[in-house]
């Protein structure tokens, strides 16, 4: 098996694995965050932050790849604060492959939370509220367990989608194989190439393998949960 | 601790206009499906916020539109046990029960084990509420609410869905908990023999706004009262005071109108009892009744005779307290009676249930 | 030292074998990243850390160099390449010239092409096309794909009964040629020159990126290019 | 229509073990919380499929499991009252209430306005369910299953939520149904008292099994079912007819025992009723006794005595029918009652409750 | 405005829209179906069907692309016999467009409606059952309008993703401008040539206009249906 694959190809696969598992785990938290606002609150700019969410969902992967690169470049109006200010630099490197897996993948994870969010009884959450539960509790007690079936379904479409993403990606952090080459990229890379098709195809098979040991892990758990969520 | 409310508020096609003081003790909201109770209860848990009004206690001031107050729910201290359960579906039975302990509440409230023994809950603990019966899921909503240790317990219709025995465990349980605590309870119920064993204050309410409030005793004895309350539920309650336990499994009993014997009832001589008698459980009678499986004969005044289309409506006076008698218009005309005759009221023992006693 | 390079991606076969060699040789390392010339001059305006920059458009490279991004001494016309017209399956050649009827060729069917405003095959295609006066014919019948091999794999599949693409495209592939077959060629005094400028960046400081374009013109790698399709621009 | 229920189910720490014939009229499962009346009704309705078990009414086997029959819920043309009243959210209440009547079934059922108007419906129609009180949710459901003009009625605790005066308006309406129809209705209360005026049948369930099963009058004068039912609500029924009706609001019965005066009773003379009694609603006394309030005075003689920690339960014989009586040990002792003595039974006109009144 | 915009733009805004629209709408039939598959049966094979809908998501586009043109295309294994039968061919033509919009997008509907599937109350549709509604019905009358929210986050997503597909659309149909060239293949186009950035970003502008306009009434659309079905 180990000869099957190029240590490069073995670095896509690994690369791939971690930008997605990155890029799900660190955006967890703000799609739950922005998912709650965007259920439960209203304001003025919600249609505002909805239509950001969705951008990269709307926009060809390029363009957001484009405007990424615009942005948390070297030069980028954010990106040359954060290598001044905190040293890091995004553009170019595997933790950006992160930022535009994670980009991608947000509409997706927040829509999921979202509904979850809508499904929830609030009068469990009244209720949670009269023994004595501050908002803070309420939610780590009650909403957030009861959401877990959507926050599984987020993470999952996200992941499925940081292991898949390719145009923005291969803008934002180019294709350098050991360094921002991920599957996609490489599969891109044979696609290119006279001959290059029966390379593609194994790792288009390696990409589907992994990803569905990922999604009937998913599915395991998130049917546990479900049946706890149930009452039963 | 005395509550007091007074809230106003519209609902699209409702006005709910309600206003009355819980002194320490038990206050029932009593009205028919739909006339305001379950809001009343919902505004002082701060679950609904209504229009104008102020809710306070004696040292805290709960809401008070006024000035803008209005304390969050889960800073009232409160055990409410709603009338859907709204168990959290997540949590086993025994999570569900500790849920109120989870949050730094003084310890010193009521022991896990023994409300889980008296719920019977014990083979419950692990199962999650999606699969509980219909009665399980309020016994589990119950301790629930019993077991955060509240200041304020806000009960609503806490029993439908429980059968005679198992209310028959809890309602002295709620009897201690009124007496032996200071927390103001608020109970909803529509079980007027309920309502009269428990309530120590009465809030009458009729589409949105409280009639009448109260002493319960007072508002029950008030035959002007009885058609608000419904017929067959009037009564008036006296008090009493056990002298001695007979052998035979009878408690006797001293009270105004004369001594009572009572089903046991395990309290040491000296207790002092409210027992309610039905107005349709009193027979009157111009003679000493003799020969009579009857055992409780009281000898009291005609004060005020109500006729009206379901019969007669009589109050007597027994000593300083009142019983209300009813009897047919027939009977009443047979009887010749009169206010200020004298007059035998004969009551059953066993007419005087168990659950028609509390402790004062 | 480690030295990157960005390549047009249809040069990946090639530059593999030679970069390969050339590590072994001097024990320098090299990555490349392969992708579409534009998005690669793109990156490389945002300050993308390339050492080498290969074009297959002479129009971005001549881009970075007004915006000084290259070192234009280093520049160089690094490969040729040949423009062919390709049919879908086993067919016979066709003579290219202003009296080939092409639209009758094609039928219903569609021509397929790179992109005819930003696929540098596509630019080239449409350029011969209107040289030869065939262009506003097929106009209407042309299908634009986004990269060559996404045109070439339209003809493979029979989509298109014909295509035009880079002859390096053409042939390694399909020898047998019973997917397609490189029907004619067209003459070179048909387009601009094909050509894959090479240079340094202005911002790479390692002498390598400068040994390894040299490299590239070697005789050795001369054969890799050839091999694959290519011409070689001395 | 005969409804025949055998049943055998496993929930993991719960048996359900139930065997019974539901005739004609309304049959009654009775039993604690968690005794599996829920679970039976669900099994009835499809709902809850058995690991064995066969369901039946004279003309269609509902489910079979030993012949894999099994009846999808649609097919069964049920009305099923929920004990949670589960109404569809999205849709008014006026939709709700129709909805059984979308799929066509004949349209001889119950007429839309009467039923909203006695459910006092009216001014709900357009809400939808979601901010509906509890007794407001529970009598939508209730019209939801009436109206769907069903074969088989399933009601599951469906007074539970309501008032009073409501269940007093709602009663009549069930005996229509159970006399004037023959659809079988399966009922589930722990209100006795309710359970007595409305069942021809009862099925006393206890941890999943059927205790017993029988015609109503039998079991609920047995006084060794007594305590099962529990004590306070023993009591039996008498038949009676009626003969007048009185100028002062005053029916007159002929029962066995003798005349008997009740409230006005709207039903023309020669009406027959079921008249539930009881137990500790009767005073038992050796002579006639004179000068009461109270109005009918049966006769009879003593069958049985039946000495208990809780008092006496003491079975008359009037006629061929059967009376209880709940007394004092004290007062058995007292009177020196024995079996064969001649006997007066006191009941005032009163207690014996409009609810408790039922027709045949 | 109209000057805005050149004859071929205009056109590829009106394909773009032609496309998302028809590509959510035949989808949505479909992604219900599945969606209800996968939340409510229990079978052999259920998670090879799980996964085969999220393949679009974790595939580049490039590939999904080449696939359906191995699927689809005139000589494809499935697309020869839609021609001799049906006489319908889609490689080259908008309906191809809308194909592979709707493949991409199929996820991402999938999932939001499977959510909602299982939010609503089983105890629900048994009530509908005992009141003589067929599986069916009971379908039309009450799980249908309960996942309604679902089916709408679903639409919309699929929406926004089917205006910004670009990668499989581009390879499967190709770019005909006025036939198959949508939003994203003309934004591409642009950036692909030196000095077209400013033409781009006008096209960008317009994607996130309609995009944006959709997404505004699909959220009172929603919130709408939310009330409802929240029973209010
Ligand atoms: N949000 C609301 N919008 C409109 N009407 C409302 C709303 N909330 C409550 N109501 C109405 O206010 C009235 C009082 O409701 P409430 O729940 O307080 O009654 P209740 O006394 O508890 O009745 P029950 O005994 O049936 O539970 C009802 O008619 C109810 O329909
Ligand atoms: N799916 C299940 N798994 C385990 N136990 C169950 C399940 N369903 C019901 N039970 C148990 O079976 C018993 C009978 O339940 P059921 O709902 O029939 O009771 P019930 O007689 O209707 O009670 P109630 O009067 O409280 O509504 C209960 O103890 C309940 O917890
Ligand atoms: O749509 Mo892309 O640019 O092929 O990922
Ligand atoms: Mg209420
Ligand atoms: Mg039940």
């Amino acid at each position: 098996m180990s000869d099957w694959l190029s240590p490069d190809e073995w670095r896509a696969v690994a690369l791939s694995l971690r930008v997605s598992l990155w890029a799900t785990a660190l955006s967890l938290p703000f799609g739950i965050a922005v998912a709650h606002v965007l259920a439960r609150r209203d304001f003025w700019g919600k249609q505002a932050l909805n239509g950001l969410v969705h951008l990269p969902l709307i926009l060809p992967p390029v363009v957001t790849g484009y405007l990424l690169l615009l942005a948390f470049g070297r030069k980028g109006f954010i990106g040359q604060y954060l290598d001044q200010w905190f040293g890091l630099v995004l553009a170019f490197k595997w933790t950006g492959a992160v930022l535009a897996a994670a980009v991608m993948a947000f509409p997706l994870m927040v829509r999921a939370i979202r509904l979850s969010f809508e499904a929830v009884d609030p009068k469990l959450e009244q209720a949670a509220g009269t023994l004595g539960a501050s908002p803070a509790w309420v939610f780590l007690t009650v909403t957030l367990p009861l959401i877990l079936p959507g926050v599984i379904a987020g993470a999952v479409l996200a992941f499925a989608k940081a292991m898949g993403e390719f145009g923005a990606t291969i803008t934002f952090v180019a294709n350098i194989p050991g360094q921002t080459q991920t599957l996609p990229s490489a599969i891109y890379t044979f696609l290119q190439v006279p001959g290059g098709d029966p390379q593609a195809f194994r790792l288009v098979l390696v990409s589907i393998a992994v990803a569905m040991a990922a999604l009937v892990v998913s599915e395991l758990l998130a049917s546990r949960v479900a049946r706890k969520v149930a009452g039963r | 601790m005395t509550l007091s409310v007074a809230l106003n508020h519209q609902f699209p096609g409702f006005t709910l206009d309600v206003n009355f003081v819980a002194p320490p003790g038990l206050t029932a909201l009593f009205g028919r499906s739909g006339s305001g109770k379950t809001s009343v209860i919902n505004a002082v848990a701060g679950i609904l916020r209504p229009d104008q009004g102020r809710i306070s206690t004696a040292d805290t001031i709960l809401l008070d539109t006024s000035s803008a107050i209005n304390l969050p729910p889960h800073r009232r201290r409160l055990g409410y046990v709603f009338q859907d359960a709204r168990l959290f579906p997540h949590l086993t039975v025994q999570q569900n029960l500790s849920y109120g302990r989870w949050f730094a509440r003084p310890s010193n409230g009521p022991n896990f084990d023994d409300i889980v023994g008296l719920l019977g809950l014990q083979a419950l603990l692990q199962r999650r509420p999606g699969a509980l019966s219909g009665g399980e899921k309020s016994r589990v909503a119950i301790g629930r609410a019993l077991l955060s240790n509240p200041a304020l317990l806000l009960m609503d219709e806490p029993f439908a869905a429980l059968d005679d025995p198992r209310k028959a465990e809890l309602l002295p349980y709620i009897e201690t908990l009124r007496d032996q605590t200071q927390i103001p309870i608020l109970y909803v119920s529509h079980a007027l023999p309920e309502v009269a064993r428990l309530a120590t204050t009465l809030v009458v309410l009729d589409q949105g706004r409280s009639l009448h409030a109260g002493p319960a005793a007072d508002l029950l004895a008030d035959p002007d009262l009885a058609p608000a309350l419904g017929l067959r539920d009037a009564g008036a309650m006296i008090s009493a005071e056990i002298t001695a336990q007979g052998p035979d499994g009878l408690t006797e009993l001293h009270s105004a109108g004369g001594p009572l014997w009572l089903p046991q009832i395990a309290s040491p001589p000296g207790t002092r009892l409210r027992i309610r008698i039905a107005a349709q459980d009193v027979i009157l009678s111009r003679q000493r009744p003799e020969g009579l499986s009857a055992l409780n004969i009281m000898h009291g005044q005609i004060t005020e005779i109500r006729l009206s289309d379901d019969g007669a409506l009589v109050q007597l006076a027994i000593g300083a307290e009142h019983l209300l008698a009813r009897i047919t218009q027939r009977s009443a005309t047979a009887l010749r009676l009169a206010p200020g005759d004298p007059i035998f009221a004969i009551v059953k023992s066993v007419a005087v249930a168990q659950k028609d006693i509390g402790k004062r | 030292a480690e030295i990157t390079v960005f390549a047009a991606a249809s040069l990946k076969n090639a530059l593999d074998s030679i970069a390969a060699d050339w590590q072994k040789e001097t024990g320098n390392s090299v990555v490349i990243s392969y992708d579409s010339t534009a998005k690669l001059a793109k990156q490389i305006e945002q300050g993308a850390p390339a050492d080498v920059f290969i074009s297959a458009s002479k129009k971005w490279m001549d881009t970075l160099s007004d915006e000084n991004l290259i070192n234009k001494d280093g520049r160089k016309d690094l490969l040729g390449n040949t423009l062919v017209l390709v049919a879908s399956g086993k067919a016979n050649p066709v003579d290219i010239n202003k009296d080939l009827d092409l639209k009758a060729l094609l039928g219903d069917g569609k021509l397929s092409m790179g992109t005819v405003d930003s696929v540098p095959a596509g630019q080239y295609g449409k350029e011969a096309l209107e040289s030869l006066g065939l262009w506003a014919s097929v106009e209407a019948n042309v299908a634009q794909s986004d990269n060559v091999r996404a045109a070439l794999a339209l003809v493979a599949a029979g989509e298109a009964p014909y295509g035009i693409v880079y002859g390096s495209d053409a042939i390694a592939d399909d020898e047998s040629g019973d997917k397609v077959s490189v029907v004619a060629t067209f003459p070179t005094d048909s387009h601009t020159p094909i050509v894959y400028p090479a240079a340094v960046t202005a911002q790479s400081v390692k002498p390598e990126a400068q040994s390894f374009l040299d490299a590239l013109s070697s005789d050795a790698s001369a054969a890799v290019f050839v091999a694959q399709g290519f011409t070689v621009l001395k």
